[in-house]
């Protein structure tokens, strides 16, 4: 019974976060666009843009090899998964032990590889400008990341988010200085790694200081919706990944009843919405900063990640 | 048994040393060399899985009457030595595999066929050796014979450059092995390693064998600052003993640590792992970041490996400050990570150099700048490089992830010590793992993306072919076992249990019963991976995602041009280089590890001279290091040398002085 | 034996080593051979003397070889040589005579002071002895050392050679070492002289070994 | 059985007079090469019968377990050495640097050493014994001469007077020596004969065996070499003909220091007396890293693998200075591992200096490509004499250096970088030889190479398998030598 129900919410997860995750990126935008006194796009633009893409024919270039056909999907699938396998409304699913926080943060290192290297792969300047930057940041932020990881972990004695959760919901936490210090580690990756404003600008073109859109730039027509949706999931998954692990309150424990499971659902739209507002507001309220900048930006969540593990490894085991 | 089985194979390789330098002048002597290593190397694999498998024949001893006359040469089969010879035989039987096809394309076979199998015993025998003899022999014979091959093409003046600081390396590795087994010996000289095991030693004398055993295994481990040597002499070779020397003898050299520190010298003190992480940590770091500056597709990949042997240090360190502490459990977990991540370095370096070895004859290239677009050419090769490149950034789900993720669970383990330097070291150790792993991954995009994909950069490039069907087949199994590992290490971590057990006394619960395969290093509710379904749920994911958009969406394509924000340039000079890609992370880091400088060179308007950039880089512990040490060996013997221009009298003069100074020193010592 | 006996061994063995003081500080080639010639007549008298008190004949042999070949025919020989290259000229020594007096005086100084331990049980005359057979053979080498020329220093050898004799003579009841020793440093003297002047002067005009320091090995 | 024993005896020393006497008169050239040959294989087979029959001990001579092996492998070296030089003179005579009259005197000479150096192994008398070395010394300065150049003759003056200087030292100590015995032994050959006198050596009078001991330490250690009395050695090796360097590192050097042991059973015998231990030490570490440092600026192949010997010679005083049964067993091994060797390298570098017509270093490249075998012999030699295994040389510094750590840390570290260093030296000297692309003439040597393979396949049998009564000859002569 409990595996059947574990396996229902794990599908279900799997379908609720493709869906929602369009609607975030949407949603965040127009957000960003009333805080700028424009009108935006509706919400559900996003979702009319993918659809767009699907039926439209691709145009490749002409040295494209295979691998820039198939990265796509590896990189949709890949973030789908990892999205798929974090809490969000439910904890205790039926795939969780699959994989734990480390591990996630490997799977997106795997779609970035993958994307890095299409972005190579035309052999265009603006690719390699695209994977060369994306690289340099990820190179700081996946420690960094590794970092919230570690200090998560040590408190909860488990890599396990589900564990994490669990741990965190009960009072035992406390208010910790080192915890303070991972969240904003963790928000400040956040924001890199879905490039964000100061790191990157989702929305500009010819722009030199561009990073993830040149590394599409070559991809078109479905390829590119495939890679659209990874990246909106990929916000999702951030997003989600930051709640169930500093907010994770109504999340549903395996096990009880459907009422519970819905209050969870509602509970965890509702943190989405706020969520996505802070971030809107973050953006509008600072400006993009240059590339080579990029490296104190994330040096500083390093930092930060390291000094609360740090903390942690001292204040435990005395 | 498995013992007589494993020396009569090692035999073999040496019988065929000795034929090929025979029939140096024939050219079937190549086909019947690689058969030769190739079965060889097979059957000792075949024999020591089985031993693996079913505990037969384990701890068995033989002794040959060679050697040390009063002692023999002792070889012992246990657990350990059969995890390593596992690694070494694999190893071996795919270098044979490669050889096969890529050795045809050999300039010198003369200078590589005969040396080769002789390389394969000797690394064959050191794993095997039980006294401290025949273990310091074997390991010489084994540089010596691996000397001989990076000597093979010995016209490049930098080739002989490479051998020679090699072999001197390696003696001063030896010299301090050497040195260290005297400690352990003692004076009367019990040099069979169940004697040593039995006799305890002090802590002083500990901790020089311990310094004794970094500086030498280090040194041929390729650990920083002895690393100096390595990515020299690793690309100097031919490509298949590339492999083995990075994929296979660095290994031998973890042997020797292993053997050493956690068998033959006793209980460890805590600070023996402090020590261990450092230069583990520090390795990690330097060798990524200087593979990320380099170019030569081979010499990146040889920096990698020192990188890899950090990591592997690193889990050996956890190993030695668990168990200094007696807590089993996590010093089992250190220990399996370090020994899988050995294996797994050895599958996916001996891919990667493989594949840079069909490059190099495809292309007669090792320069990343000349290359480019190789995938259209090559796309099974280019195939083979991704996954191995893949798997040594450490993506799951392949092999490389799962040891990198054991040992970062070993690492959450630690504030567990009691010791505050091991409390303040640990979580560092575990930044600079977390950051060899992602700058590795950078790396490897780099290095993929730079030879493989974009625009062929040159002509070689451009009419680059697939390489033969042999050397294809020998990447192709790697990839397999990449793959396998990545999926299902249940299994590895099992079979390693036995090991761990001689090793640090415990090991990891069973795996491989587990529900669906899923690994649980020591409580379900801590921490879990699954590769398996991990591996599925992706390739499903994939698969239904492509399959809806075919069936449904548009799944037409037409070739154009490429975009390129509007503005594509015909040149292939326009695309990022390898340099280029790296300028970032060299921006990031360079000044202060490499104290990198940039000199721009941008000609005065109307001058049609192209602009220059030149980037100038210093390896600072060959300047802090080694470069003093020639600088004052050069002085001494300038010095020196001018007695060799005495007159007669003078020679006079000093042996009169000698005369009346021992003289003098008898009348006072009356 | 009477002490009478053994004074006069005494003042031989003292008059060697006097004699070697004053091989040091000649400088001029005549006069250094004769000087080796009376150098090579004292260790005769004093070889004799010991078969004598020794009443050991073969002695007398020994001290026969020294007076004829050492005290009569290398001085001769040598004083054609020098004739024949033409090196009448002063031989300057390294370094004043001055530091080497006091040089070989310090070496006589020591001599004595290693031979001191030795237990006197021996009778007294061997101890003696070879004290003063050491310092000759110390001097001699400091010769060798002070001199720039080829026939100086084989000069300074067979001093050597002498001092070596007096040891060997003092020495009770040596068998038949001493004959060979002799029919050696006659040999010594007779290949310095034949062989190697002769081919030096074949090859330069000059015994002086800065002829030969110029042909060192390993010039760069 | 005795008689017969002796009869052996006598014939080794004979043998090689009467060819000395026959080669000064005999006139053809052609056959002279093959006539030494032949006196040199005779002498081995008496030195070989030597360990089937051995003769009482004389006053004179004696065979005992120290000197037997030294003699077959004196005899032997001698033996290889005589086949070497009959293709090497051929080739001097065809470029003519010597004449049909200096070939008779150099074949009278070579028997002439062989005979001395029989006769100081053999020798029961320090007198006899320090004739023989004596005669050997007189002999090799004039093989040294013989070439006539002036870099030849300056060689050998220097090598002259060194070695008569060391000569006489020598000779004062065995005259004191016998002095020490003759107080407890009377009067006679018995005071000066080995085998009494090791026996008694415990009531000797200690000072004077100390100073004879200072004396002889320093008048043969002279003809081994140690530094700083080595200075005749490097030019010696160098100026003279190959054969003559192979034969002096081979076995002149061996013998002498078989000298100093011989005395230092004796000092050791009498435990009031002051060690010899120390002494030889001292001169075998200063021997050891001068010589290792000495090797960097060498231009001379010949010269350089001269102060190589050094260097050996004093790996070799120092393990029997540190004494105990690993490390005099280890000195003895190396003793033998090193004239077999480095004749062997003698022999390729006489070949590479006759086929490129020079001995500068600088103009010798490549060997390995424009000569194979002479080169590979070269690499191969070169390898074993810096002591990688599985040469034998490995298994003797293998077991002075770990004896030696547990004993005497610091003295093993200095001895272990000096090895370290004369390694760099060599091994880059090797990279110039062997390596990089073929330089100078590449015409085919005309050469016997049946010797130096033959040395250097017992030094790699030797570095694998020992066989058991050398070894056990070894353990019995190392526990004598304490």
């Amino acid at each position: 019974m409990a595996v059947i129900l574990d396996a229902l919410v794990q599908f279900g997860q799997l379908v609720l976060v493709l869906l929602l995750a369009p609607l975030l990126t949407g949603y965040v935008r127009k957000v960003k666009a009333r805080l700028l006194r424009r009108e935006g796009p509706q919400i559900i633009q996003p979702y009319r843009d993918l659809l767009k893409l699907l039926r439209k024919e691709v145009v490749l270039a002409e040295n494209a090899s295979w691998l820039f056909r198939v990265a796509p999907y590896l990189i949709f699938a890949t973030t789908w998964v990892a999205a798929a396998l974090v809490p969000t409304f439910a904890t205790g699913l039926a795939l969780s032990p699959a994989v734990d926080l480390i591990a996630i943060v490997a799977l997106l290192g795997s779609a970035r590889f993958m994307l890095a290297l299409a972005g190579l792969d035309v052999g265009t300047s603006f690719g390699g400008i695209g994977s060369s930057r994306e690289m340099m940041i990820s190179s700081l932020a996946e420690p960094a990341m590794l970092m919230v990881a570690f200090t998560l972990s040590l408190l909860a004695g488990s890599t396990q988010l589900s564990s994490v959760a669990t741990y965190m919901q009960g009072t035992a936490v406390g208010l910790r200085v080192s915890l303070a210090l991972a969240l904003v580690g963790l928000i400040m990756v956040a924001i890199a790694e879905n490039a964000r404003i100061p790191i990157d600008n989702p929305a500009t073109h010819l722009e030199l200081t561009m990073v993830h859109e040149a590394m599409i730039l070559e991809y078109s027509g479905r390829h590119l919706a495939v890679i659209e949706a990874a990246a909106s999931l990929k916000l999702l998954l951030y997003l989600s990944l930051v709640l169930c692990l500093f907010a994770p309150w109504g999340v549903a424990v395996a096990g009880q009843d459907i009422a519970s499971y819905a209050w969870g659902l509602l509970v965890y739209v509702i943190k989405l919405a706020v969520g996505g507002f802070l971030l809107a507001v973050f953006e509008t309220a600072i400006a993009k900063m240059r590339v080579f900048r990029v490296s104190d930006f994330l040096g500083v969540s390093l930092m930060l990640g390291l000094l609360a593990a740090l903390l942690l490894f001292v204040s435990r085991g005395v | 048994m498995a013992v007589e089985v494993l020396l009569w194979c090692i035999a073999a390789l040496l019988a065929t040393a000795i034929l090929a330098v025979a029939g140096v002048r024939r050219t079937t002597t190549a086909t019947l060399v690689y058969t030769v290593a190739l079965v060889a190397s097979t059957a000792a694999l075949g024999t020591v899985g089985w031993v693996l498998v079913t505990d037969a024949g384990l701890a068995q001893t033989v002794r040959l009457p060679i050697g040390l006359p009063w002692l023999g040469a002792h070889f012992r089969l246990d657990p350990l030595a059969a995890a390593f010879l596992t690694v070494v035989n694999l190893g071996g039987a795919t270098a044979s595999l490669y050889g096969l096809g890529d050795g045809r394309h050999e300039r010198e076979p003369g200078r590589v066929l005969p040396f080769f199998p002789a390389f394969l015993a000797g690394m064959n025998l050191v794993v095997l050796a039980d006294d401290a003899f025949t273990f310091l022999l074997t390991w010489e014979f084994m540089s010596l014979t691996s000397w001989a091959l990076v000597m093979a093409h010995h016209q490049r003046r930098d080739n002989a450059r490479a051998g020679y600081i090699y072999l001197l390396m390696a003696s001063l590795g030896t010299l301090s092995l050497l040195l260290g087994f005297g400690l352990l010996a003692g004076p009367d000289g019990s040099y069979a390693f169940e004697a040593i095991r039995n006799a305890h030693s002090s802590p002083n004398t500990a901790a020089a064998v311990l310094a004794l055993t970094l500086l030498g295994a280090g040194s041929k481990a390729g650990l920083v600052p002895m690393h100096v040597w390595l990515p020299l002499a690793h690309p100097a070779a031919p490509s298949h003993v590339s492999a083995l020397m990075s994929g296979v003898m660095t290994k031998v050299a973890v042997y020797g640590f292993v053997r050493i520190v956690f068998d033959l010298m006793g209980p460890p003190a805590w600070w023996w792992g402090a020590v261990t992480l450092l230069f583990g940590g520090a390795s990690a770091v330097l060798g990524v970041l200087h593979a990320l500056m380099e170019h030569d597709l081979k010499r990146l990949l040889a920096y990698h490996t020192v990188e890899n042997i950090g990591i592997i240090f690193i889990g050996l360190g956890l190993g030695l400050a668990f168990r200094a502490n007696d807590m089993t459990g996590p010093a089992a977990l250190a220990m399996t990570a370090a020994l899988f991540h050995v294996f797994n370095h050895s599958v996916f370096k001996s891919l990667l150099f493989f594949g840079s070895g069909a490059v190099l004859t495809a292309t007669g290239q090792r320069d990343m700048e000349r290359l480019g677009g190789l995938i259209h050419g090559m796309p099974i090769t280019a195939f083979a490089f991704l996954i191995g490149s893949a798997a040594i950034s450490a993506l799951p789900p392949f092999n490389g992830f799962v040891s990198e993720w054991l040992t970062f669970q070993a690492i959450l383990l630690s504030p567990q010590v009691p010791q505050w330097v091991l409390k303040f070291l640990a979580p560092a150790i575990g930044a600079a793992l977390a950051l060899s792993a992602a700058l590795a991954a950078a790396c490897f995009v780099k290095a993929f993306g730079i030879t493989f994909l974009g625009r062929p950069r040159t002509r070689a490039a451009q009419d680059a072919e697939e390489t033969d069907v042999f050397s294809l087949s020998a990447m192709l199994v790697l990839v397999f076992l990449c793959l396998v590992a990545g999926i299902l290490p249940g299994y590895f971590i099992d079979a390693l249990a036995p090991v761990v057990q001689i090793v640090v006394g415990g090991h990891l619960p069973q795996q491989a019963a587990l529900s669906w395969l899923t690994i649980v290093p020591i409580a379900e509710g801590r921490s879990s991976y699954n590769g398996l379904v991990l591996f599925v749920l992706i390739a499903g994911a994939a698969m239904i995602a492509s399959y809806v958009i075919h069936r449904w969406a548009s799944h037409s394509i037409r070739r154009s041009a490429s975009w390129d924000c509007g503005f594509p340039d015909a040149s292939t000079a326009t695309q990022y280089t390898a340099g280029s890609f790296a300028q970032p992370i060299r921006r990031v880091f360079g000044t202060l590890v490499f104290q990198a400088r940039e000199e721009i060179h941008i000609p005065p308007p109307g001058d049609m001279r192209p602009a220059r950039m030149h980037v100038y880089l210093r390896d600072r512990v060959w300047d802090a290091l080694y470069v003093p040490v020639a600088k004052f060996v050069g002085v001494t013997a300038t010095g020196l040398n001018r007695v060799q221009f005495l007159t007669l009298r003078g020679y006079l003069t000093l042996v009169s002085g000698a005369l009346v100074a021992l003289l003098a020193i008898l009348a006072l010592w009356q | 034996m009477d002490r009478l006996a053994l004074d006069i061994a005494h003042m031989f063995a003292g008059g060697l080593v006097l004699v070697s003081f004053m091989l040091l500080y000649q400088d001029r080639m005549f006069s250094l051979i004769n000087i080796f010639a009376l150098h090579a007549f004292v260790v005769s008298l004093s070889v004799a003397w010991q078969a004598h008190i020794q009443n050991a004949p073969h002695l007398y042999i020994t001290a026969g070889i020294a007076l004829v070949v050492k005290a009569l025919v290398i001085p001769v020989v040598l004083h054609r040589i020098i004739v024949r290259l033409g090196i009448h000229r002063n031989i300057e020594t390294v370094v004043g005579i001055g530091q080497i007096m006091m040089g070989g005086i310090g070496l006589v100084a020591l001599s004595i002071l290693v031979m001191l331990p030795i237990t006197a049980a021996e009778g007294t005359l061997v101890r003696e002895d070879l004290a003063f057979a050491l310092s000759v053979i110390l001097l001699g080498l400091l010769m060798m050392v002070s001199r720039r020329n080829a026939v100086g220093q084989v000069v300074g050898f067979m001093s050597i050679e002498n001092g070596l004799i007096l040891a060997a003579t003092g020495a009770k009841g040596m068998p038949l070492v001493v004959e060979i020793s002799v029919a050696f440093s006659i040999l010594v003297a007779l290949i310095v002289i034949g062989i190697f002047l002769f081919r030096i002067r074949e090859r330069f005009d000059t015994v002086d070994i800065y002829a030969l320091d110029r042909f060192r090995g390993e010039q760069p | 059985m005795t008689d017969l024993g002796s009869i052996v005896v006598n014939a080794i020393l004979i043998v090689p007079a009467v060819g000395a006497a026959l080669l000064a008169f005999l006139p053809d050239d052609r056959t002279t090469a093959r006539l030494n040959m032949v006196g040199t294989l005779l002498t081995l087979i008496c030195a070989i019968a030597l360990f089937f029959v051995r003769p009482e001990p004389s006053l004179f001579l004696i065979v005992d377990d120290v000197n037997v092996v030294f003699i077959v492998l004196n005899t032997f070296v001698g033996f290889t050495t005589s086949v070497f030089s009959g293709t090497y003179i051929a080739h001097e005579l065809e470029t003519g640097h010597l004449t049909p009259l200096y070939l008779r005197f150099y074949h009278a000479m070579y028997q002439t050493l062989m005979f001395a150096m029989n006769l100081a192994l053999l020798a029961n008398n320090v007198g006899l014994m320090w004739v023989a070395v004596e005669l050997a010394t007189l002999t090799t300065v004039l093989m040294v001469g013989i070439y006539r150049t002036p870099q030849a003759l300056e060689a050998a003056w220097k090598y002259f007077i060194l070695g008569s200087v060391g000569i006489a030292l020598a000779l004062f100590g065995t005259i004191l020596v016998y002095l020490a015995s003759s107080a407890v032994l009377g009067e006679g050959l018995e005071a000066m004969a080995w085998s009494v006198l090791v026996r008694r050596a415990s009531a000797f009078d200690p000072a004077l065996l100390n100073l004879a001991f200072v004396f002889l330490l320093l008048g043969y250690g002279t003809k081994v070499g140690l530094v700083p009395l080595h200075a005749w050695l490097p030019d010696a090796h160098a100026e003279g003909p190959t054969p003559i360097s192979a034969v002096l590192s081979g076995l002149l050097l061996n013998v002498a220091l078989f000298a100093v042991l011989r005395f230092k059973m004796v000092m050791s015998a009498n435990e009031r007396a002051l060690a010899p231990g120390p002494l030889m030490v001292t001169l075998g570490l200063v021997s050891v890293v001068f010589a290792s440092f000495m090797l960097y600026r060498r231009h001379d192949i010949k010269r350089m693998f001269a102060y190589s010997s050094i260097e050996h010679m004093g790996i070799i005083s120092f393990a029997f200075g540190m004494g105990g049964p690993l490390a005099n067993f280890a000195g003895l091994l190396h003793m033998i591992m090193h004239s077999l060797t480095k004749s062997a390298i003698f022999f390729a570098v006489g070949h590479i200096a006759q086929v490129k017509g020079t001995q500068r270093m600088a103009e010798i490249r490549g060997l390995t490509v424009s000569h194979p075998v002479l080169g590979w012999g070269l690499v191969v030699g070169v390898i074993a004499i810096v002591g990688l295994p599985p040469m034998g040389i490995f298994m003797s510094e293998f077991l002075i250096l770990t004896s030696t750590f547990s004993r005497q840390p610091v003295l093993a570290v200095v001895l272990a970088l000096g090895l370290l260093i004369a390694l760099g030296a060599l091994l880059r000297h090797l990279n110039g030889l062997a390596f990089g692309d073929a330089h100078g003439s590449i015409a085919p040597a005309q050469a016997s190479f049946v010797p130096m393979f033959t040395h250097l396949a017992l030094v790699l049998a030797a570095g694998i398998f020992l066989p058991a009564p050398l070894v056990s000859w070894f353990q019995n002569v190392a526990g004598l030598l304490r």
